[in-house]
């Protein structure tokens, strides 16, 4: 009972997808530009290329497992990479002055660097493939966190710290207990920003020396002018963009949970 | 589809020869193949007809074709494998002028110093780096594995921009380059790379490259401005065609390429007018590799005939 | 144990400046409780914080047990007068409670316990699952002092700690300061605007003017131990030295009052 | 709040750290860590940087990106701000539309530069309609991430003196949340000149740093000319920084003296 | 003026659910100035913020006026317990106070002549110009009470407004409130902990019992007005009203004490 009024509740909340879709519809449809097609036409399309194989495999073609599953290692790779050194970087940078007037300026002029313009440097530095592809998306996420934590570092409240420092908490204990839950909210608006960024620096990384990939396909399907498939490569990643940013609220309700409450207003 | 023809067509008073159009913008790849346009530009052709011409640079052809569609562009330079794969995905354009086409060892598949490569032969289960898939490199390259009895499948294409081939070379990351001018001159300078064959030859020797092309809505609306366009490219085609020298003098003004790499580069030729039969050629060969489905002749994409 | 020298701070500078303390001089010997009153904003707290080493001073010297103090010395606590924003609100009640005890190398089990019991003793028993803003200001101040005295420190320093409590919990809480003092010989420097509750917890009580603070009465508090709350206020060395210090506070320096 | 190092010391550590980079790298092409074919030596890249800046039709490439670099991140904040109020206070909005925007966030604005060129026929609407569409989602989660952060006592105070909702937005959580914000449009920053140049590589036009690559795209020494004009889309990054960091520690003063504690 | 009936409240809901209010019955006429005692965690700021209308009861009405509580009631004043959140650090001091004057419609003049005036009352003249981070936390809670009292609300509900300052502040800042009260006919409610404060200033005295919160103890003071610091202390009646509510408060209910 509880479960199915959950279900119900969950797609209330959807209520406006199909609302966009059939708009979508009627307008490319009366459009008739090669360019804009139909929903129906994409979900067509994007059937052929990813959902029609034997029942054994999941209804998945062999190029939807030969494409989406490296995509997505390699998006994870990246984002938890990112994550990890992003957050770690972070703190440091706000929690030590010093630290960030040495780098800041690199880390300024990294951010402003277009990372495909950055590709022949990760070519350099890593072998075509996984590795490099995995730099690249780890290049071009990495900001939001690192500056969203490094912010949420330096700005932890004062009487915080001074109560750690009153009670003589390590350093350890003062970076676990105390810097990272209150920067917590922050570092995770960087991740979430991350998590979208990461779709989009794959399909850039596979754009160079690929073989494979969600990217891969869009550009083969572009300079195939095989419109409803880069439009279902763009539906595809839209929808796993999606998917991955309801599992991730759904983690950061759980890990925030102190933080909606504490401060949800009556 | 949208705006290209919403664009107001500005005629000015200094319009003698009724031109329907006379300010037209025109985007060009920064390589050889398009020297014709700045010669017309740089001589005063385009103002002899009643036309302005701007030139902007443009980085691949899918992107301008899109332009040309949206209407920031009216024409484009574009390559032909590019135009037949377009116009069979139902896009209609038209091909208005010819600008480049082939010459031996313009287009070469080179390998390292040293390397174990010794003919096309040997490339079975190798990595080749082309600019782009699914296009003129892998269309020739592919003719010449079928040559020497390999087929397409039998080697692995990957894609990198020229100025970055040899850099993979080096690195071992692909086996062989498809490379043209400058970086042919500069990859064999550098790194010694030497050349495994040329690939224009065979079926694709005196290969149709580059041309200008134009939505089939702009040569029905314009069809004057189009006439004098083209009379006025011709002119400096014919001009590239036969003095090289003019051709070395234009490069430096609208690419990075020096006068004095200018002068060593092989340059393809410029041909002089639009001939169907040769334009057929390359639907022909990408029919025959399996680029279009089904056969498309190559009059329905030269003006005058509705496709 | 402590000893204050000539202590200065001012914030800021410029012509914004604000001259907060103006040569302070104190000294506290191991085991005793000094309690500090003072007009609001006089700069008891500026004074706490340099002790604590949360704030450097800007003249004067500080010297904990011989050592100076340029940072947060060991075996500390302080309870801090802004004690809502100084417990951290992604933890439970206990676990704010139990975190510095850490630092004194206790397991799991033993410091769990030690807040439990911590957390009895302030009377909110039923409160370790929650979370800091589950509670009442009042009840938040509890959880401040609880941790403070779980941690059982050699210097304990407690700014205005049982301000926002009833008068009866008031009165256990400086029962229960007093208790755990003897019990574990801690040093305690406690802040209060009652001057009441200075008399009677204090075995000293300082007596700060106002702005540059300076110290303009230091009075030793002589009542009979063990303290009561019924028969040592009512003992009339303690009413003495309430007027005395309720005169000092308002600027009269031991004169009798005119009127009452 | 004390001893905040003065301006000169930033500089110079600053200076330091780029030199220390520079010196890496310089060593890594020398040593042959990195084949100078592959990527080139870190004082060659310099010395054609510097040889752009005193190139003119280099700087008008520079001005043009900017140009459309400062309307799209003025536009999309100016979305962006308003929007995130918008969802972060009326959540049964935000769960409407999430879906949607959800949805739109990854999708690689890239992939749809393409698209754009086929809608505008202006090159310039086109770079700041592709740049407002990838530097409006820092500034839109940054701005509903902050609003929860915002101190609901700091709320009630103002609707118990008998503010309403937009007053309680406009004094409670504008300020508080602006601190964030300003992360946010730093973020933003940076993705707009990635978008501004990109969409000039993509789409070519008239002038613009991307445009400039594309030229150097047909030249022998490509590499070395793509990667100096890299070089000073990161140089305009780290000034920009400068001035929105600047701006910033006026702004919120108040911000950084409730907040640097000790350390 | 403010009726409150069968007031309840529980917090959250399942087995960590907190009965906090219990049926509250109170009514308040206008121009009375009462004070809410009883002990820590008891439910007294729960009570406030639902007649400020932040707090939606899970039970009964609160009517003010005639009509129902359901949002925040216009011309309200409500000073909070936790003062050094309730400011607002981006704005200076007398910012701060002026700003609900916006309400009123005054214009910018007028607006910073009422917060100085109200800021010199409170005695914080000097620090207009001052942010609240830059105060001490007593002058951080008298600039909360400026607020209120610069707003001239026809209700003001304070929560502990004097916890934090000293005893001599402290009397003042309550004959201030009582002057301002009967200048402007307000109706205050002012919670507190210090039984003589609840007496001294209230008109009635109303105690609660401990959670879940009910009305234990409604006392009329009837004292001779104008009240004076001295003099209304030392009448038998203020001394034998605070027994009673001492009484009360420490759950005796007017059962003479066994001890003492
Ligand atoms: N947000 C909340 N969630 C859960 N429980 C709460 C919440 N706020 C208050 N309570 C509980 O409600 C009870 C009453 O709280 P309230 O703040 O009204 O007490 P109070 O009488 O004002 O106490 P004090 O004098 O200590 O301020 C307390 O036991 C507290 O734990
Ligand atoms: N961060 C600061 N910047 C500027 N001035 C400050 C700062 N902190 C405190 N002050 C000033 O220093 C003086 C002393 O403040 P302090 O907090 O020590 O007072 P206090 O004695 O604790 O008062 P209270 O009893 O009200 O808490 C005050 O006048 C205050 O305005
Ligand atoms: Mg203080
Ligand atoms: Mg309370």
């Amino acid at each position: 009972m509880g479960a199915v009024m959950r279900f119900l509740r969950a797609a209330g909340r959807l209520w406006l997808v199909p609302v966009v879709l059939v708009a979508w519809e009627v307008a490319t449809r009366m459009a008739e530009d090669i360019f804009f097609p139909p929903p129906t036409t994409i979900a067509a399309r994007m059937h052929e290329l990813w959902f029609s194989g034997p029942a054994q495999q999941l209804w998945l073609t062999e190029g939807a497992l030969d494409n989406i599953p490296t995509s997505l290692g390699r998006i994870f790779a990246g984002w938890l990479l990112a994550g990890v050194i992003g957050t770690a970087l972070g703190i440091m940078l706000g929690r030590s002055e010093r630290f960030s007037q040495f780098v800041d300026p690199l880390i300024q002029f990294g951010r402003a660097i277009p990372p495909p313009a950055l590709l022949p440097f990760f070519l350099a530095l890593f072998a075509v493939g996984a590795q490099m592809q995995i730099a690249t998306i780890v290049f071009g996420i990495i900001w939001p966190i690192l500056l969203n934590a490094g912010d949420g570092a330096r700005h932890v409240d004062r009487l915080h710290l001074e109560t750690a420092a009153a009670f003589g908490l390590s350093r350890g204990q003062r970076l676990t207990r105390v810097i990272l839950p209150s920067a917590m909210p922050k570092i995770f608006a960087g991740l979430r920003l991350s998590l979208s960024l990461a779709l989009i620096l794959m399909v850039i990384s596979e754009l160079v020396g690929s073989t494979n990939g969600i990217g891969f396909q869009l550009l083969d399907a572009q300079r195939s002018y095989d419109y409803p498939g880069v439009w279902g490569s763009i539906v595809l990643l839209g929808v796993l963009g999606y998917l991955l940013n309801a599992a991730f609220l759904a983690a950061e309700r759980r890990i925030l949970s102190w933080h909606r409450t504490a401060n949800q207003t009556t | 589809a949208c705006g290209g023809s919403d664009t107001p067509t500005e005629t000015t008073a200094a319009n003698a020869g009724g031109l329907e159009k006379t300010e037209i913008t025109i985007g060009a790849l920064p390589i050889p193949d398009s020297a014709a346009l700045y010669i017309a530009n740089k001589r005063g052709f385009f103002k002899e007809e009643g036309l302005t011409v701007t030139i902007e640079p443009v980085q691949g052809g899918a992107q301008a074709q899109q332009s040309l569609l949206g209407g920031s562009l009216d024409a484009t330079q574009t390559n032909y494998v590019s135009t037949f794969l377009a116009v069979s995905a139902g896009n209609k354009l038209k091909i208005i002028s010819d600008l480049y086409q082939a010459t031996p060892n313009s287009f070469n598949l080179m390998v390292p110093k040293d390397s174990g490569i010794k003919t096309p032969a040997d490339l079975k289960g190798k990595k080749i780096a082309v600019n782009s898939k699914k296009n003129i490199g892998t269309l020739a390259v592919t003719s010449v594995l079928k040559a020497n009895g390999l087929a397409e499948t039998d080697v692995e294409f990957l894609e990198f921009p020229f100025p970055e081939m040899a850099g993979k070379l080096q690195q071992g990351v692909v086996d062989a380059a498809w490379m043209t001018e400058p970086h042919l001159t500069a990859v064999q300078k550098n790194i010694g790379a030497t050349k495994l064959a040329d690939t224009m030859t065979g079926p694709t020797a005196d290969f149709p490259i580059a041309g200008v092309v134009v939505t089939e809505e702009f040569t029905t609306k314009n069809p004057k401005t189009v006439a004098a366009f083209q009379r006025a490219l011709a002119k400096a085609q014919e001009i590239a065609a036969s003095d090289r020298k003019a051709v070395e003098e234009i490069l430096p003004t609208y690419t990075k390429i020096d006068a004095a790499t200018a002068a060593v580069i092989t340059m393809g030729t410029f041909p002089t007018s639009l001939d169907e039969t040769r334009l057929q050629r390359v639907a022909d060969l990408m029919l025959e590799q399996g680029y279009l489905k089904s056969a498309i002749s190559a009059k329905t994409i030269l003006p005058g005939a509705s496709g | 144990m402590l000893e204050i020298s000539n202590l200065t701070h001012t914030y800021g500078s410029g012509p914004g400046a604000h001259h907060a303390l103006g040569g302070i001089d104190l000294r506290v010997t191991q085991g005793e409780l000094v309690c500090i009153v003072g007009p609001s904003g006089c700069g008891k707290s500026t004074l706490l914080r340099s002790i604590a080493g949360l704030l450097k001073p800007t003249g004067g010297t500080i010297t904990l047990g011989g050592t100076p103090v340029d940072r947060t010395p060991d075996d500390l606590a302080v309870v801090f007068q802004d004690y809502s924003r100084s417990l951290f609100p992604w933890m439970s009640v206990a676990d704010n409670v139990a975190l510095p005890l850490r630092r004194k190398g206790m397991d799991r089990g033993r410091r769990r316990a030690a807040a439990e019991e911590a957390l009895e003793q302030v009377g909110l028993a039923g409160a370790s699952g929650k979370y800091p803003w589950q509670l009442s200001g009042g009840m938040q101040q509890r959880v401040s002092i609880a941790r403070a005295l779980a941690y059982r420190p050699s210097l304990m320093l407690m700014d205005e700690p049982f301000g926002s409590v009833d008068a009866q919990t008031r009165e256990d809480l400086e029962d229960l300061t007093l208790r755990v003092r003897n019990h574990h010989n801690m040093t305690i420097l406690l802040i209060t605007h009652d001057i009441d509750e200075s008399v009677y917890v204090g075995d000293r009580v300082v007596v700060l003017a106002k702005a540059p603070a300076t110290v303009v009465g230091d009075l030793r508090v002589d009542l009979p131990g063990p303290r009561d709350q019924i028969t040592t206020r009512e003992n009339p060395a303690f009413v003495h030295l309430r007027a005395e210090v309720g005169r000092l506070v308002r600027g009269m320096r031991s004169h009798p009052a005119a009127a009452s | 709040m004390t001893g905040r190092p003065p301006l000169s010391s930033r500089l110079l550590c600053g200076a330091a750290g780029v030199a220390g980079l520079f010196c890496v790298m310089e060593l890594a092409g020398r040593s042959g860590l990195i084949d100078p074919i592959v990527f080139p030596l870190a004082s060659t890249v310099v010395s054609r940087a510097a040889a752009l800046a005193a190139d003119g039709e280099f700087l008008a490439d520079v001005a043009s990106t900017l140009g459309a670099w400062a309307a799209g991140l003025l536009i999309a904040v100016l979305v962006a701000v308003p929007t995130g109020f918008l969802l972060g206070t009326l959540p049964r909005v935000e769960a409407a539309l999430r879906p949607v925007l959800e949805f739109l966030r990854p999708i690689p604005s890239v992939a749809l530069i393409p698209l754009a060129l086929l809608l505008f026929s202006d090159r310039f609407d086109m770079k700041v309609a592709v740049i407002v569409y990838a530097a409006w989602w820092p500034v839109l989660i940054n701005t509903m991430y902050g609003l929860k952060d915002v101190d609901p006592l700091a709320k009630e105070t103002l609707r118990s003196f008998g503010f309403g909702r937009m007053a309680v937005l406009w004094r409670v959580s504008l300020p508080s949340t602006a601190p964030f914000i300003a992360t946010g449009v730093r973020l933003a920053a940076a993705i707009a000149l990635i978008l501004a140049i990109s969409a000039e590589l993509l789409a070519g036009g008239a002038s613009g740093i991307g445009t400039f690559i594309i030229e150097a795209g047909g030249s022998p020494d490509a590499l070395e000319y793509i990667i100096a004009a890299t070089l000073w889309a990161g140089v305009i990054g780290v000034v920009s920084n400068g001035l929105f960091t600047l701006a910033e520690r006026r702004l919120f003063h108040w911000h950084l003296a409730r907040t640097e504690g000790a350390r």
